[in-house]
């Protein structure tokens, strides 16, 4: 064994299979080397500006910001995860509970990363927190997204401290020991943290009076979207949780957890799948007939636009949403593996769409009589940046699996399981 | 909106928003530095080493985690329930009652009578003085050979059973042995003088955890086994035991084995 | 004692810890935040105290008055200046960041020779052996200036020629000019007297003429009245800015404006609508509807409503002749609201001479795309390198408020003007006008100085007009010409009185040809400078409100 | 005192010339950006806007409509979203202030502003070596990174009150406070003034039944007003873009 290879092995736990050193090498140096250009890439949005890119003051909002609410929805499964088995006792679903804390670590971690390059004065970013505006559902979101990251972090440390090196270090195993103990108050802060940030990042949509495509009708303070966006996001964390494991064992070739775990997911996912559907049905019926007319929008107009043709709509509500929420729901769909995944997909891909048309087609919309319709294509900047990100979570991803116990020991011990 | 923001003036949106976020915040440090307070308590008292060894103990492969009594063939199968520490196991005295075969066994190693043996490989010798000296076993040294590096802890310090005694690296791999009795170090000694540690006892002695007698050769027969096995290069007959007897300077001879995994089972240390 | 892992890590906590409570982080915070709030490398404008000074614009003929904001000695601001009897306060877009225009990137700061650069005395010597070889051209772009009189004295002096590089507005008058035998410079537009405007493709709104005077007088008569006191009829194929705010737009087909003018002069004549008689064009309407894209009766119901309210002015927007006819057709040429006689001392200058030209002079109020015909070595001044130009010399002008000179009446003025515009800046490195330049060679010529004395004089011999500075100051009451060149170099512009619209006799004796010339509109083509003020240029780069403007192939 | 100035443009008396847009930029320091820049990346605080009926032939009319930040009185899109304050709005003018030292570029109030009346700087301001010295002392430059926008010529109102504070009086002169593309336009298209005084011309030109606003049925009381004799101009006031398109074709 060459010594780096005897290192390496030195830091995988006992007892548990790894890919070969070389092997985890190779897969790993394409996703590092998509992080580096991606570093590149944003390195010169940083320094020469954000000209860089190819938003514009009519399309401020890019790509960038497309990734963000669609990464951080993608995360949700973190702290819903953490919900379900803390608070509301669901235990089965502790064994994937690590790699929800990780997933939603790196998701919150890349998203706030391509914010920091997004934002024009990135050194600036701390004066929301001297001077917030408590009236900007920004500065909701900024707050509950700083707060929220800190306690993933947290929760991410003791999985970290389990690592069979670390845990060699009394004080760091005896700190892991003892935190475990009280993540649950961190899985309760996380998830009301996140309840709130995930509607605000829907509410940063909802409020835009000037933006009659993206204006909805409020309840207290709360546009729809508020809602609607934490139902899409718990909705869709189960099962974006669900194909992240369900990949690792693709590659890895083992079985991670129990297929029940997996399918227990998926029923969860769907039945929130479904009550989003519909909530989304009436809010989309009482904006087309009520809302948007009222301001002078007539509701065809913003369909007229190929390629955001009424089909997109069908797709965000029936496709996307109905759909995959039956298949997750009928026992005979969720039994077979293939219809499962099949349906996690569609059910990612429906939010993703969701946030797609908020993000995007809401700036590409005319507002004032003699405006055009505008068309923006990402610039290579901007795309190298979002593979980072993703490059980022697979490389973040492999090396907890590799050298972290995600899925507790395979021999079976799992009192340890720390959480988050 | 903070109260030394220029033009600051209160509203609901204000409190209700500091507020939560300041909970939120509270809550969150108050966790942290509460773990960290256990934390500092914990390793402030003896339950620091007991706890990492029973954590790792759990970690142990289940073939190194047998009952000394079953070493001794008094049982056939028995998992240790108590991470080695017979003091607190309520069948001690029942089994120690029962009679043991008498075998010969191949331990490829020599033995003592006089030594107390712990499972880590390392041996106790009571002195005169009523201290006690501490030296890593044929097995081990067998293993190990000259080791590149020794670490003791400085004379004075208190070392507790299952707790490390010392370290030593060897051909790049660290070796934490564990300490067989709870004591202060009253000398370091080394591989030349065939003893490493000289041990004044803390509290009153009880050594009932270390194996003596009988156990030690089914214990060492059980680690020659499992030493032949981990060795065994692949394809080839067992070829270890050179006449019975283990061969020296492993390490040095067989620098491709996976020595992680050996001195890991062989120092009880996942 | 030996230092533990343990103490290391309670040390390093403790220090963090600590540092909170000393001032270094909170400093440190308040330094980096002033940091991001200005970076240094973000030039921040000049403190100091404003002034306000009198100035005129010089970057095309019109002269505009100008109030300039100056902060340490340097132009921060531009404004219009009320009391400018003619432009009335107004400016082009180009003039308001005109200021800028001196720290042009493409500014010329020194004499080129064949793209390499030179001296000035290398250029004099090349210039004054050219003059000993063989007749030399001067080529001025804005006649009637006390530095005008210099060149063309310099030119009679050496028998060379002195020409006029004649503008789009003044080329319209030519044939008017040609047909009364009266010099262009004495011809002008009575706007506020008309009634009527029919326009063949002049820009009226985008550039035509001095701004400000027209555009005032549109916002104040025609915008946006369904039956505005003056009718303002445009006749382009394409709708322009003033096809827009015109009372009419009449789209016709490309470069047949000179057959619908015929063919309207023939139904003015034929069904008795002008009592003035005129040889019959030899165009048929029926022809001219063929042609011109409109309908016969289309043509027919423009020519009644051409008529119906007089005075009637047609305007070209270049030279032609068959366009500028039908103003003697409606009786508006020496009648009030129509093409009026103005005093003006300025004569169209002799022919070139038989043998070519050895060397040619271009001052800096040439236009840029100016391009002397034959072969000839060229000496051109210019404040600004607009590139792509064959000239051999290039040499360096005064550039924008550098140069003191005087402001002749502005071409389309309906009566004379005279304004002095002092110099508030200086270059910074050395400049000299084609004036300047050529008294050097010859000390005869008369000096700036004397023309402008000459010239209050003979103003103020003739006891006519008024002084328009802050207040009116009738020529008649001033004590003398001193008074008067005085109160001019103080900012006040001379206004002459209406001249008698008489004695303006106008014969035709065949209609004209149409000359098929056609300048597209924009503030741009008046505009002497090969260049655009920078923030000017933003409105063709940054806004979709302008396409780039092609500037006139003079 | 508790003014809300405002303008009524004469869209019947503009030629799109643009010396508001020039003017406006000169007096508010704003640079002229590289070539790359175009009319989406540009920086004009006053941008007129040409518009047609959508005809084509005999029959087509245009019109420009010169537009900047209409500050909103009620509901103002962009404050209430702004993360950090870097938004607000004057209560003693109703004047819709941008601080762009306290803005961190997050241009999360253009994409709520209805009118895009807010510009975002691409580009580090640059002038050519020497230029700067024609900066508007009055007027600080701004950085790259950040968002800027009208402010109806913010350092003319100051240079106005200091005047009246001098002479003692509590109201400026509205003589003294005219801001750069009203006092550029040569036809005299635009009125500034006090719509909150009924006095004021503005605010009685406000009320003329030529006068209209854009997309004022947002509800975000915007105080910049429209004028225009001809219908199809006043109709660009509230009719809906696709449905303005679609009556083009049909004409």
């Amino acid at each position: 064994m060459s010594d780096l290879a005897i290192v390496d092995r030195r830091f995988i736990a006992r007892g548990e299979e790894r890919a070969s050193t070389l092997k985890f090498t190779l897969w790993l140096a394409p996703w590092v080397a998509l992080l580096a250009f991606g570093i590149y890439a944003a390195g010169l949005c940083l320094f020469y500006g954000l000209n860089q890119t190819n938003m514009d003051n009519r399309f401020a909002f890019g790509l960038w910001i497309f990734a963000d609410l669609s990464v951080i929805a993608m995360g949700a499964g973190a702290f819903f995860t953490g919900f379900l088995v803390y608070i509301l006792k669901q235990e089965e679903l502790k064994p994937v509970l690590n790699s929800a804390v990780v997933v939603g670590l790196v998701c919150y971690s890349g998203a706030v990363a391509v914010l920091m390059v997004d934002v024009g004065q990135p050194l600036r970013a701390w004066f929301t927190f001297w001077h917030p505006n408590t009236h900007s559902m920004l500065t909701e979101v900024t707050f509950c997204i700083t707060c929220y990251l800190i306690v993933l972090v947290l929760e991410y440390l003791p999985v970290l401290l389990r690592n069979r090196q670390l845990q060699k270090i009394p004080s760091f195993f005896i700190f892991e020991h003892q935190f475990h103990k009280l993540v649950p108050v961190l899985a309760a802060v996380g998830a009301f943290l996140s309840f709130f940030h995930q509607g605000s990042l829907g509410g940063l949509y909802g409020v835009l009076r000037g933006r009659p495509f993206a204006f909805r009708e409020h309840f207290a303070i709360w546009p729809t979207t508020f809602f609607l966006f934490i139902l899409s996001a718990i909705a869709v964390g189960p099962s974006f949780l669900l194909l992240v494991v369900a990949a690792a064992e693709a590659l890895t070739g083992k079985k991670l957890v129990e297929e029940s775990v997996l399918r227990k997911l998926g029923f969860i996912s769907g039945i929130l799948l479904g009550v989003y559907v519909a909530a989304k049905s009436i809010d989309t019926l009482i904006w087309l007939n009520i809302t948007s007319p009222s301001v002078g929008f007539a509701p065809w107009e913003y369909y007229a636009y190929k390629p955001f043709g009424s089909a997109i709509l069908f797709a965000e509500i029936v496709l996307l949403g109905l759909l995959p929420a039956v298949l997750l729901i009928l026992p005979r769909t969720r039994a077979r593996r293939g219809w499962l995944l099949f349906a996690a997909v569609l059910t990612c891909c429906g939010v993703l769409l969701n946030r797609f048309v908020l993000t995007v087609q809401t700036l590409a919309l005319p507002t004032l009589a003699f405006d055009d319709f505008l068309k923006y294509v990402p610039s290579w900047q901007e795309v190298a940046t979002f593979g980072a990100v993703v490059a980022y979570g697979v490389i973040v991803y492999s090396l907890s699996y590799r050298y972290l116990p995600l899925f507790g020991h395979s021999k079976g011990e799992d009192k340890h399981v720390s959480v988050g | 909106m903070f109260p030394w923001v220029d033009g600051f003036h209160w509203t609901v949106m204000h409190v209700v928003f500091l507020t939560i976020f300041g909970l939120v915040l509270v809550t969150v440090a108050t966790t942290f530095l509460w773990s960290l307070f256990r934390t500092a308590g914990d390793l402030r008292s003896q339950r620091a080493a007991q706890l990492c060894w029973r954590n790792n103990f759990a970690q142990l492969p289940e073939a190194q985690r047998h009952c000394r009594h079953e070493l001794s063939g008094r049982v056939i199968h028995r998992i240790c329930p108590n991470a080695f520490d017979c003091r607190h196991c309520e069948l001690y005295e029942a089994f120690a009652a029962m009679p043991f075969p008498v075998r010969t066994l191949n331990t490829g190693v020599e033995y003592s009578d006089k030594l107390l043996y712990h499972r880590g490989h390392t041996w106790v010798l009571p002195e005169a003085d009523g201290t006690f000296t501490v030296g890593l076993d044929e097995f081990a040294h067998h293993l190990i050979g000259q080791p590149d590096k020794l670490n003791f802890p400085r004379k004075g310090a208190d070392i507790q059973t299952e707790g490390i005694a010392w370290r030593m690296t060897k051909n790049g791999h660290e070796i934490r042995v564990r300490a067989p009795l709870d004591g202060t170090i009253l000398a370091t000694g080394g591989p030349q003088y065939r003893w490493y540690l000289r041990v004044k006892p803390r509290g009153p002695v009880d050594l009932r955890h270390l194996l003596q007698g009988p156990e030690v050769a089914g214990w060492l027969a059980s680690e020659a086994d499992r030493l032949q096995i981990q060795l065994r290069q692949p394809g080839s007959e067992p070829a270890l035991a050179d006449g019975g007897t283990l061969m020296p300077e492993l390490m040095d001879n067989l620098p491709h084995a996976n020595w992680d995994e050996v001195l890991s089972d062989t120092f009880l240390d996942a | 004692m030996k230092v533990s892992r343990r103490d290391l890590l309670l040390g390093t906590a403790g220090l963090t810890a600590g540092i909170f409570f000393t001032p270094v982080p909170w400093k440190l915070l308040d330094d980096v935040s002033i940091w991001t709030q200005n970076w240094p490398w973000i030039p921040q404008p000049p403190r100091g105290p404003v002034s306000t000074k009198l100035a005129s614009c010089t970057l095309c003929a019109s002269g505009c008055a100008l109030r300039v904001r100056m902060a340490a000695g340097f132009p921060v601001g531009i404004s219009g200046s009320a009391s400018h009897p003619l432009t009335k306060g107004a400016l082009c877009p180009l003039g308001f960041a005109a200021h800028q225009l001196n720290w042009h990137p493409v500014r010329l700061r020194e004499v080129r020779h064949k793209g390499r650069s030179a001296s000035w005395d290398e250029a004099r010597a090349a210039f004054e052996k050219a003059c000993s070889e063989g007749p030399v051209g001067i080529v001025d772009g804005r006649s009637g200036r006390a530095a005008s009189a210099a060149l063309r004295s310099f030119a009679a002096n050496r028998n060379g020629t002195y020409e006029i590089a004649l503008g789009a507005e003044e080329r319209a008058l030519a044939p008017l000019a040609q047909w009364s035998s009266l010099p262009i410079h004495s011809l002008g537009y009575d706007l506020e007297n008309t009634r009527t405007i029919v326009s063949f493709g002049a820009p009226l709104l985008d550039g035509w003429g001095i701004p400000g005077r027209f555009t005032r007088l549109w916002s104040e008569r025609a915008a946006g009245q369904s039956d505005p006191q003056l009718r303002i009829i445009q006749i382009e194929p394409a709708l322009s800015r003033t096809g827009s705010g015109a009372w009419r737009w009449v789209p016709i087909c490309q470069g047949t404006e000179a057959l619908l003018a015929a063919s309207l002069a023939r139904i003015l004549i034929e069904e008795r609508l002008v009592s003035i008689t005129a040889p019959l064009p030899p165009a048929s309407v029926a022809e001219a509807a063929i042609q011109t894209g409109l309908t016969p009766t289309a043509i027919r119901e423009l020519a009644h409503t051409i008529a119906e309210r007089r005075p009637t002015l047609v305007l070209s927007s270049d030279e032609n002749p068959a366009v500028a006819a039908l103003n003697l057709l409606l009786g508006s040429v020496g009648a009030p609201g129509g093409i009026v006689k103005r005093a003006d001392r300025r004569t169209v200058p002799d022919a070139a001479p038989a043998q070519p030209l050895r060397a040619v002079l271009l001052d800096s109020t040439v236009p840029w795309e100016y391009r002397p015909q034959g072969s000839m070595e060229v000496f051109r001044f210019a404040a600004w390198d607009g590139g792509g130009n064959s000239a051999d010399w290039l040499l360096p002008a005064p550039g924008f408020l550098e140069e003191p000179t005087d402001l002749p009446t502005p071409p389309t003025s309906a009566v004379a003007t005279y304004a002095i515009a002092p110099n508030i800046l200086t270059a910074p490195f050395p400049v000299k006008t084609a004036a300047e330049f050529l008294l050097q060679i010859d000390s005869t010529l008369p000096t700036l100085d004397q023309t402008v004395h000459a010239r209050c004089e003979e103003i103020f011999r003739m006891r006519r007009g008024t002084i328009h500075a802050d207040k009116r100051t009738p020529v008649t009451s001033l004590a003398s010409a001193g008074k008067l060149e005085e109160s001019l170099r103080a900012g006040g512009v001379w206004l002459d009185e209406p001249a008698s619209s008489h004695g303006l006799p106008c014969a035709l004796k065949e209609w004209p040809a149409g000359d098929p010339r056609h300048r597209s509109g924009n503030w741009a083509n008046t505009w002497a400078p090969p260049v655009m003020p920078p923030l000017a240029a933003k409105l063709y780069q940054e806004s979709s409100l302008r396409e780039t403007p092609q500037r006139s192939q003079s | 005192m508790s003014a809300r100035y405002g303008m009524v443009i004469d869209l019947d008396r503009c030629t799109g010339c643009g010396a508001c847009m020039v003017a406006c930029a000169a007096e508010n320091n704003v640079p002229a950006l590289p070539a790359r820049a175009t009319d989406r990346t540009g920086l004009t605080p006053m941008l007129v806007h040409k518009v047609s009926n959508g005809v084509e032939g005999a029959g087509r009319r245009e019109a420009f409509i010169p537009v900047a930040c209409m500050h909103c009185a009620n509901e103002t899109p962009c404050v209430s979203v702004c993360p950090q304050q870097a938004v607000e709005v004057d209560k003693s003018t109703g004047i819709v202030m941008q601080i762009p030292q306290r803005c961190l570029g997050c241009r999360y109030c253009m994409t709520a502003c209805p009118y895009h009346a807010r510009y975002f700087n691409w580009w580090d301001p640059a002038w050519p070596p020497g230029m700067e010295k024609t900066l508007n002392p009055g007027v600080a430059t701004r950085m790259r990174g950040v968002v800027e926008k009208c402010n109806l010529c913010h350092a003319r109102l100051h240079s106005a009150m200091e005047k009246a504070a001098a002479s003692g009086k509590k109201d400026i002169d509205m003589a003294d406070y005219v801001p750069a593309c009203v006092e550029a336009c040569p036809t005299g298209a635009i009125q500034f003034g006090d719509l909150a005084n009924p006095d004021d011309p503005a605010s009685q030109a406000a009320h003329s039944p030529e006068a209209f606003r854009l997309l004022a049925r947002l509800g975000t009381d915007p105080k910049t007003y429209y004028k225009s004799r001809q219908a199809w101009v006043r109709a660009l006031a509230e009719r809906s873009p696709a449905g303005h398109a679609a009556e083009a074709q049909n004409v």
